[in-house]
């Protein structure tokens, strides 16, 4: 039984990533053999789009899915067993591009479809890469906070957000500090936050300041609404503060200076501590040592750093992937999909669409039986 | 005078370093002199001398003391010594003067409970032992020593007076118990958790 | 009667007819498009194979591998409407077409074979 | 083809070496010879036994421990925050008349809460050994769910009574539990004289064996989740957990789960809400906590 190859397409948000990969029932073992992506980066300040995005995603789905091929050295589709798309969760417009790009694909080389939930691409993908084989997951991007744990054929959502997903609060919050989108907002806040440790000359040494953003977590789940509410509050504070300084007046007595790097020192070390207490939840719950971090948003080094002391206190250890796996791409839904479809799942043509909304544990994983 | 009156009580998490020493006197005559030494400061008189009829029983006022004792040893007390500490942590409210007025000895209280704390650190051991304050208060109580017991505080336990220093009336379930000692239970636990929440 | 109503409820109308080289292609563009149905009740559309315009005249007998036109009719309640429903398929025929051109089999196959 | 790139896995930091990364015991079970028996670990922090002020009586003591990934000042203001609160809920649930431990201490700078210890077993133990002698006695039925009028189930059906019971008084408080499973309910033995209070609502006459007759007073324990609230769907998510509970621990006893939704309703007057939620939340299959 050699291995059998998939082509995956995700552009479920700004992200169109397309590539090849391989699985090999027999041994198990996975590889990947191109993984491509091009990102749509709206100017800073601006979110992106769906009718952009979309538009984005069309205008580079064949530059993208050729060297992808390419890189693959795939000189004959023949050779792909399934064309893999990412069904939902995430921005219709964008989607359903992407879908129709797929599609064709699948019709002009006489391949079966597989629809994939965006959610369970990244974990199949996380637990590949890491190795952990029945980790608790923390799925944090910018559109979605679950956390996530196997059990009897499904990938049950235990905690969530109340309300907007973490990755979607720290990139509205980078707005409100006008800090660049690119490569993503996130990345740039956390260098900032970094800088909170230093002085103005960036050299001598100082204590970041904690500044006050609301905790919000209920049960398993958690809220970030409130947390972008007070954190637009304190900008506006910042500025007042950095006009009257300009204009050669002094802060009131005991003001606390407002800097956009301890706003983001703080916003990291706040959102990230309500998002590891969850986590820590569930892993008490299922009585699991491994937590594995996937999405966008798992790349962020102290998040991954807050991760790791918590499983540690609990004798276990956190994985996470870097950003080739962790942010959207077309291996994790080619993966998945190919997984689905060596247990002789299909998705059929006319019901090829895609699903703004489609809950993870909606998905029946057949190739799971631990 | 009766045997030695003063107890010395073992408490539970309590370090060697504070020991516990409790009287209960009934008839007490010399009341308002007793408030007077408190008032002067007096140096000899630093003990707790609370009204017996707000104490409900051991378990009580015990409560109040290790509250008191437990602030003492993180430096967070709100009164001066832990004498005064333990008589406020006898109320359900952070009014200190009030709770003072109500809870300590006042010219017309007639049972009184006396605690005293022994602390003794490194370096600064406590100079009185519970020897001496039990001499101390022989002759300077006018009144009849007997046990500090549930038994005898039973007996002076001003009920309605505490339900409404606790804001315990207007509970519908606590007045269907019909049984007396279950509901005086339950209003035990009550004032108790109310003690614990003071000052949070 | 139906179609009477249809036409009053929808009177915003228009045809458009997709040339493909080969009736595989047609039908490849078919399939790829009808599946994602209009996003808005203000709009419908019909998808038909025709046989391709030159030959139109021997539509009633024309063989299979001459339907290669790709006809869809549209029809919205306002002219607006009909604009945004059209505007949205051209752009997703242009990415079939796009695709077709670029990654169709053959196409792969001679340039693997040319490289 | 071109010769793809294995996927090495990303070898995870190994475990620390001290594996012993034992919680230090807070202080107050660290300054004398009193001594604390560890009961539970859990994710929000530990539960010891042990005696409070006498040394025959004992305490739940529960110690939130501060958490190394934390920022300090965040630490400690949630530690403060979330050991205040419970001792509140505790606190008014007494008030309302809701069975809860009594409040013994509080010391929310080293997080520490210590509580009445609440002797009995939880509800989870004392339904599941129904079961058993169930199966023992009539071994037919083993497998079968407890029918309402099977004989022998009248212990079952008042313990099911009183759970609702606890529950309705619960809401009626105005405090939503947040994690509200079996094992965070107990049954107390009744006190000779406590036990025609109201507080206990109906209950069976004496039974001869009462050890086995799931008899006692239920009180809810672990408010470490708890709100206080009145939202319909707050509640309603109560109610979903304590029947995902009966679902997956005691699945033989889920039939009965009704017994306790008309109990909830005869004690508290604005139930009719909370159950219509309730399906909307099933319907959802509101993921809630996973029974394990």
């Amino acid at each position: 039984m050699a291995p059998l190859y998939a082509l995956g397409c995700e552009g479920s948000a700004n992200k169109l990533g397309i590539g090849v990969v391989s699985h090999d029932p027999a041994t198990n073992k996975t590889r990947i053999l191109s993984n491509v992506r091009h990102t749509f980066n709206s100017p800073p300040g601006t979110g992106f789009l769906p009718k952009d995005t979309a538009a984005h995603h069309r205008a580079h789905f064949v530059s993208v899915a050729r060297e992808a091929l390419k890189t693959a050295g795939l000189t004959s589709p023949k050779d792909l067993s399934c064309i893999c798309y990412t069904r939902g969760p995430g921005m219709g417009a964008p989607l359903t591009s992407t879908a129709i790009g797929a599609r064709t694909l699948a019709l002009l080389w006489g391949l079966d479809m597989v629809g994939v939930n965006h959610c369970v691409g990244h974990i199949e993908m996380g637990r590949v890469i890491t190795g952990a084989d029945n980790p608790v997951v923390l799925y944090v991007s910018g559109g979605n906070t679950q956390v996530i744990a196997y059990a009897e054929q499904r990938y049950r959502i235990f905690g969530e957000t109340l309300d907007i997903a973490v990755g979607n609060c720290i990139d509205r919050f980078a707005r409100t500090l006008n800090i660049p989108n690119d490569p993503f907002p996130g990345y740039n806040v956390e260098q900032l936050a970094k800088k909170a440790f230093f002085e103005e000359d960036g050299v001598t040494k100082r204590e970041p300041v904690l500044l006050d953003l609301p905790y919000a977590v209920k049960g398993m789940d958690c809220s970030f609404s409130g947390i972008l509410g007070a954190a637009d509050l304190l900008a506006a504070q910042m500025r007042k503060q950095d006009a009257l300084l300009a204009s050669g007046g002094t802060l009131k007595e005991g003001e606390e200076r407002i800097t956009p790097q301890d706003l983001c020192f703080t916003l990291q070390e706040t959102v990230y501590a309500m998002l590891v207490e969850i986590t820590e939840r569930a892993m008490a719950h299922v009585g699991s040592k491994q937590v594995l971090v996937v999405g966008g948003v798992g790349c962020n080094e102290r998040l991954q750093a807050m991760m790791g002391l918590m499983a540690r206190d609990r004798g276990g250890s956190v994985y996470a992937t870097d950003e080739r796996f962790c942010i959207d791409n077309g291996i994790m839904i080619g993966l998945a999909g190919l997984l689905a479809w060596e247990t002789g799942f299909r998705t059929p043509f006319e019901d090829s669409t895609c699903t703004q909304r489609f809950r993870t544990d909606d998905v029946h994983i057949s190739w799971r039986s631990d | 005078m009766a045997a030695a009156a003063v107890e010395t009580v073992a408490l539970e998490h309590l370090p060697a370093t504070h020991t516990v020493l409790l009287a209960l006197y009934r008839n007490v005559a010399n009341a308002s002199f007793l408030q007077e030494q408190l008032l002067s400061r007096n140096a000899d008189f630093e003990y707790a001398f609370v009204d017996a009829s707000t104490v409900v029983s051991r378990f009580q006022l015990l409560s109040a003391v290790y509250k008191a004792v437990s602030a003492e040893m993180a430096g967070a007390m709100r009164t001066p010594n832990v004498h005064s500490e333990m008589v406020v942590s006898l109320s359900s409210n952070n009014n200190i003067s009030e709770a003072y007025r109500r809870y300590g000895v006042q010219p017309a209280t007639k049972d009184v409970v006396v605690v005293k704390v022994l602390i003794s650190r490194e370096g600064s051991p406590s100079s009185l032992t519970p020897e001496d304050v039990e001499k101390h208060l022989e002759t300077h109580v006018q009144g009849d020593s007997v046990a500090c017991s549930d038994e005898e505080l039973a007996k002076v336990t001003d009920w309605p007076k505490l339900r409404k220093y606790h804001k315990l009336n207007g509970l519908p379930w606590i007045e269907a118990i019909k049984d007396e000692e279950a509901k005086k239970k339950e209003l035990e636990m009550l004032i108790v958790s109310a003690m614990a929440m003071r000052g949070t | 009667m139906a179609a009477a109503m249809e036409t009053e409820q929808f009177p915003c109308v228009l045809t458009i007819q997709v040339p493909f080289p080969t009736a595989r292609l047609a039908s490849v563009a078919l399939q790829s498009l009808q599946v994602d149905k209009e996003l808005s009740p203000l709009v419908r559309r019909i998808f038909t194979i025709t046989p391709s315009g030159s030959d139109a005249g021997a539509g009633a007998n024309a063989t299979p591998d001459q339907h290669k036109t790709l006809q869809v009719e549209y029809r919205a309640t306002t002219n607006r409407m009909l604009r945004v429903a059209v505007n949205s398929f051209m752009e997703s025929l242009n990415l079939v077409i796009e695709v077709m051109e670029h990654l169709d089999a053959d196409v792969l196959a001679a340039e693997a074979h040319s490289s | 083809m071109a010769t793809p790139e294995p996927v090495a896995a990303i070898q995870p930091p190994p475990p620390p070496a001290d594996a012993t990364h034992e919680f230090p015991l807070p202080p107050i079970l660290q300054r004398s010879a009193s001594t604390a028996e560890l009961i539970t670990q859990g994710a929000e922090g530990r539960l010891y036994r042990t005696t409070w002020l006498a040394p025959d009586r004992f305490c739940a003591l529960k110690h939130r421990p501060s958490k190394p990934y934390r920022h300090p000042t965040l630490d400690a203001r949630l530690t403060r925050h979330r050991i205040l609160s419970e001792a509140r809920i505790l606190q008014k649930c007494r008030r309302e008349g809701v069975a809860v431990p009594a409040l013994y201490g509080i010391d929310e700078s080293q997080g520490v809460l210590s509580m009445e210890w609440v002797p009995g077993r939880p509800v989870r133990v004392e339904v599941n050994e129904y079961l058993q002698r169930r199966s023992g006695k009539y071994p037919g039925r083993a497998r079968d769910s407890v029918a309402r009028d099977e004989e022998g189930a009248a212990p079952l059906v008042g313990l099911m009574r009183r759970v609702g019971e606890a529950v309705g008084k619960l809401h009626k408080a105005g405090i939503v539990h947040g994690d509200l499973t079996t094992s965070n309910m107990m049954v107390r033995p009744w006190e000779r004289n406590k036990k025609t209070g109201p507080i206990n609502g109906s209950h069976q006459e004496d039974d001869d064996d009462t050890e086995h007759s799931l008899e006692g007073e239920i009180v809810v324990i672990d408010f470490g989740l708890a709100s206080q609230g009145s939202a319909d769907e707050d509640r309603a998510v109560d109610l979903y957990v304590l029947e995902r509970a009966f679902g997956s621990t005691h699945p033989r006893a889920e039939s009965l789960f009704p017994v306790v939704l008309e109990a909830y309703k005869d004690t508290f007057k604005a139930a009719s809400v909370v159950l219509k939620k309730l399906e909307d939340v099933r319907m959802r299959g509101r993921k809630r906590s996973m029974l394990g």
